[in-house]
């Protein structure tokens, strides 16, 4: 039950919504937002973090004739994703008490239902189900964009659904295939992620008209476009750049997960022999997607593009680290996956903030800015630091496990990717020298509308990512003891993965069984 | 034309080369008549030309169902006819024109 | 049979609902002359012809709903089974909602109501006969009375110039195609013997390599009815049409008349014959792939709205014609068949709500309703807005509404026959409709503007509003729905 | 050796084609009613050659009389004063009309060639199995019993065109003008 | 052991609370109470480093103290733990750098008392210390990284203490990115070790050495793995071709010049080799690189110090300078000679940078030597203990940085890893550096006064003054503890017993050392004498005949200015990486995001349109033409069929 309710409580919310008048929304939407985190946290104390198997199973028969279930399960994998997903919502209505001034209805409404989606896709183990989900997502970020974007945001947001759409069919039909694959080899259509890691699809080194080679491909291509990859992430900067504050952080912060955990979810444990076999192609993207995204970065104007090329850099980051293929790379990958969602989030929050008192983004227009705000610049300069993963901060857990996997996977990759290190200190350390440093700036010097410091939701606002920051830079152990079963199965087993289903109410037994081995 | 005299002697095939050639008349008419009215007429002179075929066959199988198609196939005609004459009547009261030059306000 | 006893009651029972529906139809025509020729109140109308709809709904549920036995009457030439069934409640769905559209609508109510009305289920009831048709001789009869029927509905409307033009060119357009069908059924006439379907199929699988004559006529017959589901290059028709058409009109065009042709199609296409035929299923895939291809990006290029879901409608053709091909290829026809009725289903309903929403923002009926003008409608009419979203968004096949399921099942069936092509180029073709089924969302929500005071019809946004939640519902249960129609086909073949 | 029977096919089989053209051909749509008369009456012979001569009647009094009567009467109405094109232009657009009716033209008599002139059963004409009268009673019989439901469909379809001819003439205007 | 990790968590944990006590109140301007806690919190790191290391002392020594606090990373086969430990090693560093702490927090509180922000200032300091700590007591290569990087942080923050100068600001981001390209040398080398011993334990990677299994190639894992730590340590210890961070770094207020960019920071580079001295000794081409690099640096920043004009840039050249020393102690195998030398240099180097400090303070913050001259009579105190430092720097016996800099020079010449043109390079920067500080010392304190008449230099108050005594007095006696062998009679000095077990002999397999009294007592008398005499010539330049070095400077006029201009070092990297990659990446942008990948989209787009246009050209609205496509349709449709 606890699943569904998670995945499901936000959808309700979205009706809520819809039905109270303007002036009780913006409280009544915290409250369910923290609710909602609250609920989830519950995850934490139910789940068995010894087991790799997936558990709090539910699984309702969907559309039986074609092998579809409404099949709900966590694991490693996905815990700390759904967690996010459910940290930042709060945040982000609170981060947009005063940014989004019109419609709040219908944008606490999308709000709710974007979250049931991105909870749903990371919970949905049936491959029909994840679709569903992974695109119904595109709706209310599309309307966000649309709706509360800035001036080019109806081009935007097109290109930003047709790219992931686009991408997304041939996952569609990949998705297909696999069913009908699982009726031709067990008797009986599923669309059970479980079944489709059974499945032996064939390979053929070199060759590309294979299915296995295929299949790999349509789905990387869905994924790679969500993450976004390096040849086809121009949407991004677009969407985040005329994405208004709450949806560019939760862009960042969730959506582009969903092609990463999608990657690791389905990519490498399903066609196993083609991804070990095309890493290289997977490595080479990821490294030039973190120096391109870093050296695009480097030159922007505009404060809230150089924060979306950072994420393609940062996401070139969790790219490699999954298609390292080995532990440290791939927890490494998990873990920066939070990480970005909580660094880049806070970025864009803190954009949003500046914005507001300036409605410029102009980095040329600023300067100075650490004399006027103080405490937005002390914690600009802190989330710039985990950004560019100084030790400490969570940042660093993430990178340095990605590096140390693909080290160990390719070491010119590795070094390659290292100088990312770099440029990343260059292009954050740039724009807050631009920003931040030196005399005042055209917009800070403006004597008529004098620059205010964070106000006390703002700093609420900031205080937990702060928090979780250094929490999660400080004691990794705690985040990825949840996490650690489920990956190093994967890792060891991704040849001939295969995931358990544990009872809905494994704690018991499982303590008794283990208290017996001991 | 084969040289062989058999050949000219009349058979189903005789009947049918008639009727495709009256309905390709039929459909040039269609194609390329610009008064409706005519057009109209050609569409009669292709359901004649199906008409023959229908009959044909039938004779050479020895049935009737073929003549009871073809009667329905009349029925229809004339409805058909009287729709579109209607239909055309009605557009010259209202234009006083029955070139098809006229229908194009509906394009892209 | 005994020629003495010409019908027999089981076979009577059988068309019950096509009598019930044609004659109650007829009621209100009938009370005409007793007032003086002066038209009658339209609610009378309106009452009148939906008790004709439940009635014959009701008839065909308590008689046939129960089981989908095949019942075969009058000689063979039709044939009740679940596939009928499950498209005369389309039928009867579509032709409540056609007079509900033309109660609102400026361009159809008036003086000539009681007849249109009548028009429109005596349209149906030619529907009625072509889905359960089981010989091509009452399938032509059937396309005729629902044809002839229909030029004359397009035509009447308030409006003057377009609507007769369009009323000419279909029919023009129309009496060539049956032509050419005819045609088609003569030659397979004179090749197989008969016209009984059944024949036809067994028949077939002997002629189809041996009698060249015999694959013409089919050809022939495959064309007539591309022509009636607009597939290309045969649907250059159907922009026209359905942007001169009234509203309601085009509305019950461009469901239940293309649904029924499909159904009939569907009967005429799946014999083993055309297995055997050496490139009808090459052909056939590129026309379904250009019919997709030139519906999609013709409609990308249009403002005004109702010709944008003319190209749509010829693109989504097109889709179904994937269904059609594997469940005639294939070797699955259950499934094939039932992904096809499904996508029938589920193309009608979004339509039908599309269309309503068209008629939502005619003011008169001259309007001319481009895409633009939908400026503003999200703030002023929010509930129209979200379920016009969610039409959009299902006709672009985006779950998990009941368009993504349509086109879920029908490429499903086309991957499990190995026809990659096919659902490939569907996909590439899903992306580029996305393109401009945005577009009225992007307008409605997201551009500047104001929109104008509308007085809706109750029933017409009725339509919108349930459509919208219906395509919702049905989507999320789309299993149940699925299955029953999937227990209606299995009995077929 | 020719016997009379084809040569009366022959002789209406040349009509038929000759004013079937003069339909297509003739610049005056009157001429071209006139031309459509012809060919029906030599249509209606040729189903007489054929031993249908209950349909050869009905073609007579249905398409001779009334339907082309119905042309003619339509034609004068109009009465049509100013010169109209008469045919389609473009040389380009008339080509390809052309070429498609002739390939089709040609893969129609191509394949009847192969699949009936080839194969000699088809060759005579079989003796006609029965009397007209006998055969005109068999045509009532099927009509009312294997064909009866169509037969009724037809029945509904007429009276449905009935209504809907006479409310095609009636149908009133809107606000709008020609423009 | 408990009270060891109590102790150890005090040691840690002081500078972090005063960071955090400093931090909270960042606004208050008390510079007093902010100065007198962070003092007090790094005295009391310094007194439990004290207590730990004494542990070390005595009859039941044990060979090193270490806790463990809790296991901060574990995957895989990665498991790293969040402990300390003082060995020998270290116990040199902590003292170090608590004990100069201490001296500079002092010194702080008396400069700093003027600043708008303090408490800052003392916040970061604290929390320099925090790091530097980390990165000292580490017990394994993460953990010193985390400090490592921590420390650039702070020096980032700290040199960009006065932010609203756009060019202070662009000196700490300058600091932080070049050290940036050490860390990530730094990362990979620990990738390298940690794959080649699979664990990043310092003490597990030495014990798991392969025993005498020396790599003679470049491309062994060990080699490369020490060429990437070493590439960390040019970044951090400012050596070629990553020292051009360390002269901007002046830009901060001066005693963190001192602490950072003197003392300690810039020491870690150094330090890590010498922890890390067995792993260097197995890779011996790593090693030569380091000594070259390193005496190639020593030169080279020694040279342009002879032409710098600002007080603090000499002083900044200085250090560049004699941390290449360093590094060539440890390239010849002197790792304990090498961490004499960052000792000793931390008491010289960090008395004269606040005497500088001092100086400028006294100037109203100028800095420029050439407005000053004469200055020993306003600032005696300072003058006397610049003195102090100034006679240890150049090498005068019995100062500190004689026996440090004697022993370098006296193992480069004689390791089986040294070379003779090292030695040489070496006695010439020790030359070079005598006579640019003998230069800086007249210029500034001797000679006439160039002193603007608007400024009053006037001597530091006590709690500025009393750190340059006390450092003065270890400049003086810092030293002793490594007393030559020579002198001692052949003696092991205290310091080679002291770094007996933890610093292992250069293998047999590289050659032997020479043992030679008497070359070892030329090699040091040709030094001595060759740094006074240079110094002599200095005074001669700047004191008795100040118009000679302008003429000088003129004759050779292209030298002077390549000097003068640091090489053009920073112009070349502008001109030649940094620029060609910001214009590259402005083209990336223009022409592979917007020109070529979105370009693609839309020519994809425009193909749909056109495409689309096409199909809706073919639309014409003429029936005919419908009717026409319907029969072509038919025609082709039967063609291609029954072809």
């Amino acid at each position: 039950m606890l699943l569904s309710v998670i995945t499901l409580l936000p959808l309700a919310f979205a009706l809520v919504m819809l039905v109270l008048p303007e002036k009780v929304i913006r409280p009544v939407a915290l409250l369910l937002a923290v609710v909602e985190f609250a609920v989830s946290l519950l995850l934490l104390t139910s789940f068995d973090k010894a087991s790799p198997a997936i558990q709090l199973v539910e699984q309702i028969p969907w559309v039986p004739e074609m092998g579809i279930s409404y099949f709900l399960g966590i694991d490693g994998l996905s815990l700390w994703l759904v967690i996010l997903t459910t940290f930042l919502t709060p945040i982000v209505v609170l981060g947009s008490w005063t940014a989004i001034d019109n419609r709040i209805k219908g944008f606490h409404a999308a709000l709710f239902v974007l979250q049931t989606s991105m909870i749903g896709s990371f919970l949905a183990m049936d491959a029909v189900l994840f679709y569903v989900f992974f695109e119904l997502s595109l709706v209310p970020m599309y309307f966000m964009v649309g709706i509360w974007g800035g001036q080019r945001r109806i081009y935007a947001t097109v290109k930003f659904f047709i790219y992931t759409m686009a991408g997304s069919l041939m996952m569609l039909l990949a998705i297909i295939y696999l069913m009908f694959a699982c009726r031709d080899t067990f008797g009986q259509m599923s669309a059970s992620l479980l079944d489709f890691y059974r499945l032996k699809i064939p390979f053929v080194a070199g060759e590309f008209l294979n299915p296995q080679t295929l299949l790999f491909f349509a789905f990387s291509l869905a994924f790679a476009i969500k993450v976004p990859m390096f040849p086809v992430h121009t949407w991004l900067p677009d969407a985040h750049v005329e994405a208004p504050t709450p949806g560019s952080v939760i862009l960042a912060g969730v959506m582009l997960k969903m092609g990463s955990y999608g990657f690791l979810r389905f990519v490498l444990p399903m066609f196993a022999e083609a991804s070990q076999y095309y890493a290289w192609l997977f490595l080479f993207l990821g490294v030039v997607g973190i120096i391109y995204g870093a050296l695009v970065a480097m030159v922007q104007p505009d404060i809230k593009k150089l924060i979306a090329y950072s994420s393609v850099s940062h996401m070139g980051y969790v790219m490699i680290g999954l298609f390292s293929l080995n532990m440290y790379g791939v927890s490494g990958s998990l873990y920066q996956m939070l990480n970005h969602g909580i660094s880049t989030g806070a970025l864009f929050l803190l954009i949003g903030m500046i914005y507001e008192r300036t409605h410029n983004r102009e980095i040329a227009k600023y300067g100075g800015l650490a004399k006027a705000l103080p405490i937005y610049t002390i914690i600009f300069i802190i989330v710039t630091m985990s950004s560019i993963a100084v030790p400490m901060t969570n940042g660093f857990i993430g990178e340095f496990m990605i590096l140390l996997g693909t080290f160990e996977a390719s070491r010119p990759f590795a070094i390659a990717a290292v100088t990312g290190v770099v440029l990343g200190a260059v292009y954050m350390l740039w724009m807050v020298k631009r920003v931040f440093f030196g005399p005042a700036g055209e917009l800070v010097r403006d004597e008529h509308h004098p620059l205010h410091d964070l106000n006390a939701r703002e700093l609420t606002v900031m205080a937990p990512l702060v928090v979780l920051i250094f929490w999660m830079g400080l004691n990794p152990n705690f985040f990825l003891d949840y996490s650690k079963a489920s990956l190093d199965h994967f890792v060891k087993n991704r040849d001939n993965y295969r995931l358990a289903v544990s009872p809905a109410q494994p704690k018991l037994e499982n303590v008794a069984v283990r208290g017996e081995a001991q | 034309m084969p040289i062989n005299p058999e050949a000219w002697k009349v058979g189903l095939d005789h009947y049918l080369y008639l009727s495709s050639l009256l309905f390709i008349f039929g459909m040039l008419g269609v194609l390329m008549r610009r008064n409706v009215i005519v057009i109209l007429m050609c569409i009669e002179l292709m359901l004649n030309a199906v008409n023959i075929s229908f009959i044909a066959f039938s004779r050479y199988a020895e049935s009737t169902n073929g003549q009871v198609m073809v009667f329905f196939v009349m029925t229809i005609a004339a409805a058909e006819a009287a729709v579109g004459l209607a239909l055309a009547v009605t557009v010259f009261k209202k234009f006083k024109e029955v070139n098809i030059r006229f229908f194009e306000h509906l394009k892209g | 049979m005994n020629p003495t006893e010409l019908i027999t009651l089981r076979e009577f029972i059988t068309v019950v609902p096509l009598c019930v529906l044609f004659f109650v139809s007829l009621i209100p025509l009938l009370i005409k002359p007793f007032l003086g020729g002066r038209e009658p109140n339209p609610i009378s109308v309106l009452v009148w012809n939906f008790l004709a709809i439940l009635a014959a709904a009701g008839c065909t549920g308590a008689l046939f709903g129960h089981s989908y036995q095949k019942t075969f009457a009058f000689s063979n030439a039709i044939v009740l089974d679940g596939t009928s069934v499950w498209m005369s409640y389309l039928v009867y769905i579509v032709t409540a909602v056609g007079i509900m559209l033309a109660y609102d609508h400026v361009a159809t109510r008036g003086r000539q109501f009681t007849e249109f009305c009548f028009l429109m289920v005596s349209s149906a009831c030619g529907m009625l006969v072509l889905i359960m048709s089981n010989d091509l001789i009452v399938t032509f009869i059937g396309i005729e009375t629902m044809s002839l029927c229909l030029y004359i509905l397009v035509a009447m409307s308030r409006e003057q110039v377009l609507s007769k033009e369009a009323a000419f060119k279909y029919f023009v357009l129309g009496s060539f195609a049956s032509a050419i069908f005819l045609y088609g059924i003569a030659l397979v006439y004179g090749t197989v013997g008969s016209t009984y379907l059944p024949d036809v199929a067994t028949q077939g699988v002997k002629l189809i390599s041996t009698n060249r004559v015999f694959l013409v006529g089919a050809i022939l017959l495959i064309t007539g009815f591309a022509f009636k589901v607009s597939i290309f290059p045969f649907h250059t028709w159907t922009p026209d049409v359905y942007q001169g058409a009234s509203t309601p009109v085009t509305a019950f065009m461009s469901t239940a008349v293309k649904a029924a042709s499909f159904v009939a199609f569907l009967r005429f296409f799946t014999s083993e014959a055309f297995v055997a035929a050496p490139h009808l299923l090459t052909v056939m895939t590129w026309l379904a792939v250009l019919t997709m291809t030139v519906g999609n990006v013709a409609a990308i290029l249009q403002n005004n709205f109702k010709r944008m879901l003319a190209y749509s409608s010829v693109a989504h053709s097109g889709y179904a014609l994937v269904g059609l091909i594997t469940a005639g290829f294939g070797t699955n026809y259950n499934a094939a068949a039932t992904s096809l009725l499904f996508y029938l289903f589920s193309y009608s309903l979004m339509t039908l709500g599309t269309f309503a929403l068209v008629a939502v923002f005619e003011r008169s009926e001259n309007t001319s309703l481009e895409i633009n003008d939908l400026r503003g409608v999200g703030r002023k009419y929010p509930w129209l807005a979200m379920s016009m979203t969610v039409l959009m968004l299902s006709l672009a096949g985006i779950p998990p509404t009941l368009g993504f399921f349509g086109k879920f099942f029908v490429f499903s069936s086309a991957i499990e026959q190995d026809m990659y092509w096919l659902a490939f180029w569907g996909m590439i073709n899903s992306v580029v409709s996305v393109y401009y089924y945005l577009r009225p969302i992007v307008v409605m929500y997201m551009s500047e503007g104001e929109a104008e005071t509308l007085q809706i019809g109750l029933m017409t946004r009725g339509t919108v509003i349930v459509t919208g939640l219906l395509i919702v519902i049905l989507g999320i249960l789309s299993s149940p729905f699925f299955r029953m129609v999937q227990n209606s086909v299995m009995n077929q073949f | 050796m020719l016997s009379s029977a084809d040569f009366l096919f022959y002789f209406l089989g040349l009509v038929s084609l000759v004013f079937g053209l003069g339909v297509v051909l003739f610049r005056n749509p009157i001429y071209s009613a006139l031309c459509l008369v012809i060919t029906m009456i030599s249509v209606a012979g040729i189903f007489g050659t054929l031993d249908a001569w209950f349909i050869a009647g009905v073609q007579l009094i249905v398409y001779a009389g009334a339907v082309t009567v119905l042309f003619v009467m339509v034609l004068m109405l109009f009465d049509l004063k100013h010169e109209m094109k008469t045919f389609s232009k473009g040389v380009i657009g008339n080509g390809v009309k052309l070429a498609a009716s002739g390939v089709l033209l040609g893969m129609l008599g191509t394949y009847i060639w192969a699949t009936y002139a080839t194969e000699p059963t088809f060759k005579p004409l079989p003796a006609a199995a029965t009397s007209s009268i006998k055969a005109t009673k068999d045509l009532a019989t099927s009509l009312f019993t294997t064909y009866i439901f169509s037969f009724e469909v037809i029945g509904i379809l007429l009276l449905v065109i009935a209504v809907g001819a006479v409310t095609l003439s009636r149908i009133t205007g809107g606000t709008h003008h020609a423009d | 052991m408990m009270s060891n990790q109590i102790l150890f968590a005090i040691l840690l944990l002081a500078p972090f609370v005063g960071f955090m006590f400093n931090g909270i109140r960042w606004k208050s301007h008390n510079a007093t109470l902010a100065g007198v806690v962070a003092t007090f919190a790094v005295f009391v790191s310094f007194v439990c480093s004290l207590l730990l290391v004494s542990q070390l002392f005595g009859a039941n020594a044990v060979p090193s103290v270490g806790t463990r606090f809790f296991e901060w990373m574990n995957v895989g086969g990665l498991q790293v733990q969040a402990g300390f430990v003082i060995d020998h090693i270290s116990a040199i560093m902590v003292l170090v750098v608590t004990g100069v702490g201490t001296l500079i927090h002092m010194f702080s509180i008396g400069y700093m008392s003027h600043d708008e922000r303090p408490s800052k200032y003392f916040a970061y300091l604290n929390f320099f210390l925090f790091n530097m700590l980390l990165l000292i007591l580490g017990e394994n290569l993460l953990l010193m990284f985390v400090g490592w990087e921590g420390v650039g942080l702070c020096s980032y923050l700290l040199i960009g203490f006065w932010f609203t100068d756009s060019e202070k600001a662009a000196a700490g981001m300058k600091a932080f990115i070049t050290n940036r390209i050490g860390d990530a040398g730094f990362l990979l080398g620990i990738f390298t070790l940690f794959f080649l011993f699979g664990t990043v334990n310092f003490s597990e990677i030495i014990a798991r050495l392969p025993a005498g299994g020396i790599e003679m190639g470049w491309t062994g894992p060990m080699t490369v793995a020490c060429l990437f730590l070493f590439v960390g340590a040019t970044g951090k210890s400012a050596q070629i071709p990553l020292y051009v961070w360390l002269p901007d770094a002046m830009a901060g207020p001066t005693p963190v010049s001192a602490l950072i960019h003197a003392a300690t920071m810039v020491t870690a580079g150094v330090y890590m080799i010498v922890r890390l001295n067995p792993l260097f000794l197995m890779a011996p081409n790593a090693l030569h690189v380091v000594a070259v690099v390193g005496a190639a640096t020593a030169f080279f920043a020694a040279t342009i110090g002879l032409t710098q004009w600002d007080i603090k840039k000499i002083l900044a050249y200085s250090t560049v300078s004699q941390l290449g020393y360093m590094f060539l102690a440890c390239g010849v195998g002197a790792f304990g000679a090498g961490l004499f030398h960052v000792m000793t240099h931390a008491f010289f180097k960090a008395l004269m940078f606040l005497g500088s400090g001092s100086v400028i303070h006294a100037m109203h913050e100028e800095q420029d030597v050439r407005k000053m001259g004469g200055l020993r009579k306003y600032l005696p105190i300072t003058h006397a203990t610049f003195f102090i430092g100034w006679l240890a720097i150049i090498g005068i016996p019995p100062f500190a940085g004689f026996f440090s800099k004697d022993e370098i020079l006296w193992q480069t010449a004689s390791s089986p890893l040294g070379h003779k043109a090292l030695w040489v390079v070496g006695v010439l920067t020790a030359g070079i550096t005598s006579f640019y500080m003998t230069r800086l010392m007249c210029l500034t304190f001797w000679g006439k006064s160039r002193v603007p008449k608007e400024t009053h230099p006037h001597e530091a108050p006590p709690v500025m003054w009393i750190p340059l005594a006390v450092l003065a007095v270890l400049s003086t006696v810092g030293g002793w503890i490594g007393i030559p062998k020579v002198m001692l009679g052949g003696e092991d000095n205290w310091l080679e017993r002291w770094f007996h077990h933890v610093i292992a002999p250069v293998p047999e397999a590289l050659g032997h050392a020479v043992h030679s009294h008497a070359l070892e007592w030329a090699a040091m008398g040709v030094s001595l004498s060759f740094a006074v005499i240079m110094a002599c010539l200095a005074y001669t330049f700047y004191v008795s005949n100040p118009s000679l070095p302008g003429r000088l400077a003129q004759k050779f006029h292209g030298t002077y200015r390549l000097i003068y201009n640091k090489y053009f070092v920073d112009e070349f990297y502008f001109a030649r990486i940094i620029n060609p990659l910001i214009d590259a990446s402005k083209g990336l942008w223009a022409y592979v995001d917007v020109n070529f990948i979105d370009r693609t989209t839309y020519v994809l787009g425009d193909v749909v349109r056109g495409v689309g246009s096409t199909a809706k050209s073919f639309q014409t609205g003429n029936l005919q033409q419908y009717a026409m496509y319907i029969a072509v349709g038919l025609a082709v449709t039967m063609f291609l069929i029954l072809r």
